[in-house]
């Protein structure tokens, strides 16, 4: 059986070419960058060319502004917890209802030490309400974490226009970016962001590194404290390969930006418009205006989101039920929730997220399967 | 990933006893759409007071379908003093174990039969007050009624 | 020119075992584990393996005890960070002067947050004074924390003693056992330690992956907050290869941990003594005694390391001079001033560290250039 991937937002395939760009490094090339001799040494020119390409994708002025570190999620937890301790009276905490666990853990971490903690709700479309924001900002210096993308829906938050409100109240800004890198385009040297997270996994790199921009002149203590990698902001001896990696898959990501935002969104709108004609009950959740151009998330009336996964799965088609990590919970999305999805909706949404892997035949494929399940669940369901 | 035994797979795929019957002698339903738990089960008696069909339509998760399922059969043949002593790790039992956090999608096909039984018995319709605090949203059930199916 | 690589206490090459076993994983097995879906999900057994793998060679009793981290300062980070604030009261830290700045930047860190921290002092053999340490568990609950062995000198510290009088006074005690695990044979089920830190790099697993080891019933504070991989001890989708190849890695150290504490230790010896007779004015630093089978630090009277090391570059050797992740700083090592190590030998101290890819060539050819080397550099020297 064919495998249909359509769960993107939960990690994607290492391309080759990054994989190729990495063998050397698990190979003969496995000195250590600090070394000081030759054979270590001359590694670390690779981890810094590899800085300079994650810097060209988001566009950061200055390659030093980002900082390597092993994954999404600790990205968001040195730029929280470590912009946090960094500054002067970081009382208030601002931040929305619908972020990643990545977002909300060290978030809540901070409440449980005293930091006043303010979650911002989203409307019924997931946008955000930033007329609350602007009331919030108001009261004092803020650190704000706000997500650029959301995982589950693929909305759009307008992190240009919240930056600007944060820094006029003399705030920090960061948002997860996790998402969005490589999605859509962005140039954070123009944009007002203190802090950026991305993940190597969203983006063709594989799992197990990640990158936090750090714009010039913003303060973190950091996270894993040791030896002086990373300019004393993430000790411990690179993961020189998946660096290499992270790199090609952010140069290679910036070529595909235009195929992304072209084939993959037609393929998406296809798979929605085929989802939402041939299901009846279903509806897309999240606005259809602000949304990357992978993902859809669809809610069916009166059937289970974990029984249609189940079932998609014996045919070979892998989607999602909100985000992967939280797939160990028994809890409906807490995005979903957010947004006040009505009725059995909220338990039975699913997420396909599309790359510039997939096909029309997987579109297809998707189509062919996803009917016949559905109405089979809703034979089983009392409420139909 | 759930780690689901082939027999709770099967239920699941091709669960038994789905639908309405017509008729019913007994009928319970615990949950409803507001709060989003849902289990609907009927059955009818024979002569001889055994059940000789059982019935359920669910809105839940593998788990709870695959319970329900193989609860009916479980079920059918069976008097319902015999029925009322199935608990819920007979379901698990049955079904060759639930993951831990999924053994509380077997306590609500328990509470429908219950309920079932009690309206063939009554009459009346079955309302119950749920006490303790929700774990799985999803249908109400409440983290004292787990430890009850996990001491089961 | 051939590389003779004596610089296994920085980094080790990756056995081609370890990359064989992560290929699959880095081309087609590439699903997030925690997916619902197969694709994903039967990725989780082979974690699963590995942490058994790495529960082995360490002799946890149960391979939950084992949490993956992206590397061994991460580790120690989360031992120490995290164990301390699962403590009731965890007021006093108690540690030594020659720990690696993975364990002592932790430390610190708590410090600066009112803990009382003390640093145990080394004598001249670099051993620990367990007099004193006696003395400092008596005033109170600790978390304690004392490396295996020493990164620099290769001395191997008494952790059964010391665990045992850190548990007497009902405190916690974590060891850094990043040089030491798949060096010396362990079996922490059977001694009094609660928290063990190693690295995969170490062990010719690759840089940037490592794992804490967590007795059970030990209560520790994720570092990393999010999603609930590693069963909420540290968020993050999982490093899937590289856990993959720690767990090769740990399973081949085991086998070769005889070769290690024999052919290594032979190869050792002889570089040692080799050394020691052809170089006047050289003297080896730490205990002989209780050292690891692959370490041996030598000063050099007169002469200075960078120099030394830059002519052994030269000639394709590559050794170091205290660890590599402080090479970045010009300070001579905390080790051996720790150990007060006098005069000029402070400043001329080199590290040579082996491993079972070494031979007797590598050998030969360190005893045939060194003492050019040295002489050379002592002509130059106003001491001499
Ligand atoms: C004793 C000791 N602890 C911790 C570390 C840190 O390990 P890593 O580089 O994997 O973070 C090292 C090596 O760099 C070490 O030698
Ligand atoms: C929005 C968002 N933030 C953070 C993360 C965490 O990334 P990682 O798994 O690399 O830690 C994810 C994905 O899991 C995500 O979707
Ligand atoms: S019924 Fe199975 S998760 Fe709640
Ligand atoms: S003279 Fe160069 S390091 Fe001191």
């Amino acid at each position: 059986m064919k495998t249909v991937y359509v769960d993107n937002n939960a990690t994607t395939q290492i391309a080759d070419e990054v994989r190729e760009a990495m063998l050397p490094f698990l190979t003969d090339l496995w000195g250590n960058p600090s070394s000081m001799h030759t054979f270590g040494g001359q590694v670390k020119k690779h981890v810094e060319a590899a800085r300079e390409k994650v810097a060209a994708l988001i566009g950061a002025a200055d390659p030093q502004e980002v900082t390597f570190t092993s994954c999404g999620s600790e990205s968001n937890n040195l730029a929280i917890r470590g912009g946090a301790e960094a500054m002067d009276k970081p009382l208030h905490v601002i931040t929305s209802k619908v972020e990643h666990a990545a977002v909300s853990g060290p978030c809540h971490y901070l409440e449980d030490r005293g930091f006043r903690l303010t979650k911002l709700d989203v409307d019924s479309q997931g946008d955000l309400d930033t007329g609350a924001l602007v009331h919030e900002v108001k009261s004092g210096k803020s650190l704000t974490s706000i997500m650029w993308a959301n995982n589950e829906t693929g909305v759009i938050f307008p992190v240009s226009q919240i930056g600007e409100l944060v820094h006029e109240f003399g705030g920090i800004f960061h948002t997860d970016a996790v998402q969005a890198v490589g999605k859509i385009p962005m140039n954070v040297s123009e944009l007002p962001i203190d802090m950026l997270s991305l993940s190597g996994h969203k983006l063709h790199a594989p799992k197990g590194v990640g990158a936090l921009y750090i714009r010039r002149g913003t303060k973190v203590k950091p996270l894993v404290l040791g030896g002086h990698q990373e300019r004393g902001r993430r000790a411990g001896t690179e993961n020189v390969p998946y660096i290499v990696g992270l790199g090609v898959a952010c140069d290679l990501a910036g070529k595909k930006l235009s195929e992304e935002n072209d084939r993959v969104k037609a393929m998406r709108d296809r798979l929605e418009q085929g989802i939402l004609a041939c299901c009846p009950g279903s509806r897309v959740n999240g606005d259809s205006m602000h949304r990357l151009p992978n993902t859809t998330n669809i809610s069916f009336d009166f059937i289970e989101g974990e029984a249609i996964l189940l079932m998609l799965d014996d045919r070979g088609i892998c989607a999602s039920t909100g985000s992967a990590c939280a797939s160990g919970s028994l809890e409906p999305s807490h995005v979903l929730r957010a947004m006040n999805v009505p009725g059995t909706a909220v338990h039975g949404s699913i997420r396909f997220s599309l790359s510039t892997y997939n096909t029309d035949e997987d579109i297809d494929a998707v189509l062919t399967e996803l009917p016949k399940i559905v109405q089979r669940l809703r034979e089983l369901s009392p409420f139909v | 990933m759930w780690d689901y035994t082939d027999k709770v797979n099967e239920h699941f795929r091709n669960p038994h006893n789905v639908g309405k019957v017509e008729n019913p002698d007994g009928e319970g339903q615990v949950g409803s759409l507001a709060c989003g738990d849902a289990l609907k089960l009927m059955f009818k008696l024979d002569d001889e007071g055994r059940i000789s069909e059982a019935k359920f339509q669910t809105f839940g998760c593998a788990s709870a379908i695959a319970s329900s399922s193989a609860l009916t059969d479980m079920i059918i043949g069976k008097t319902l003093e015999e029925a009322e002593k199935i608990t819920n790790k007979d379901i698990a039992d049955y079904l060759g174990g639930l993951p831990k956090q999924k053994v509380h999608c077997s306590v609500m096909g328990r509470e429908a039969l219950e309920a079932a039984i009690y309206n063939y018995r009554t009459g009346k319709t079955w309302s119950k007050e749920i006490e303790g605090e929700v774990v799985c949203h999803c249908f109400g059930v409440t983290d004292k009624e787990i430890e009850e199916a996990i001491r089961n």
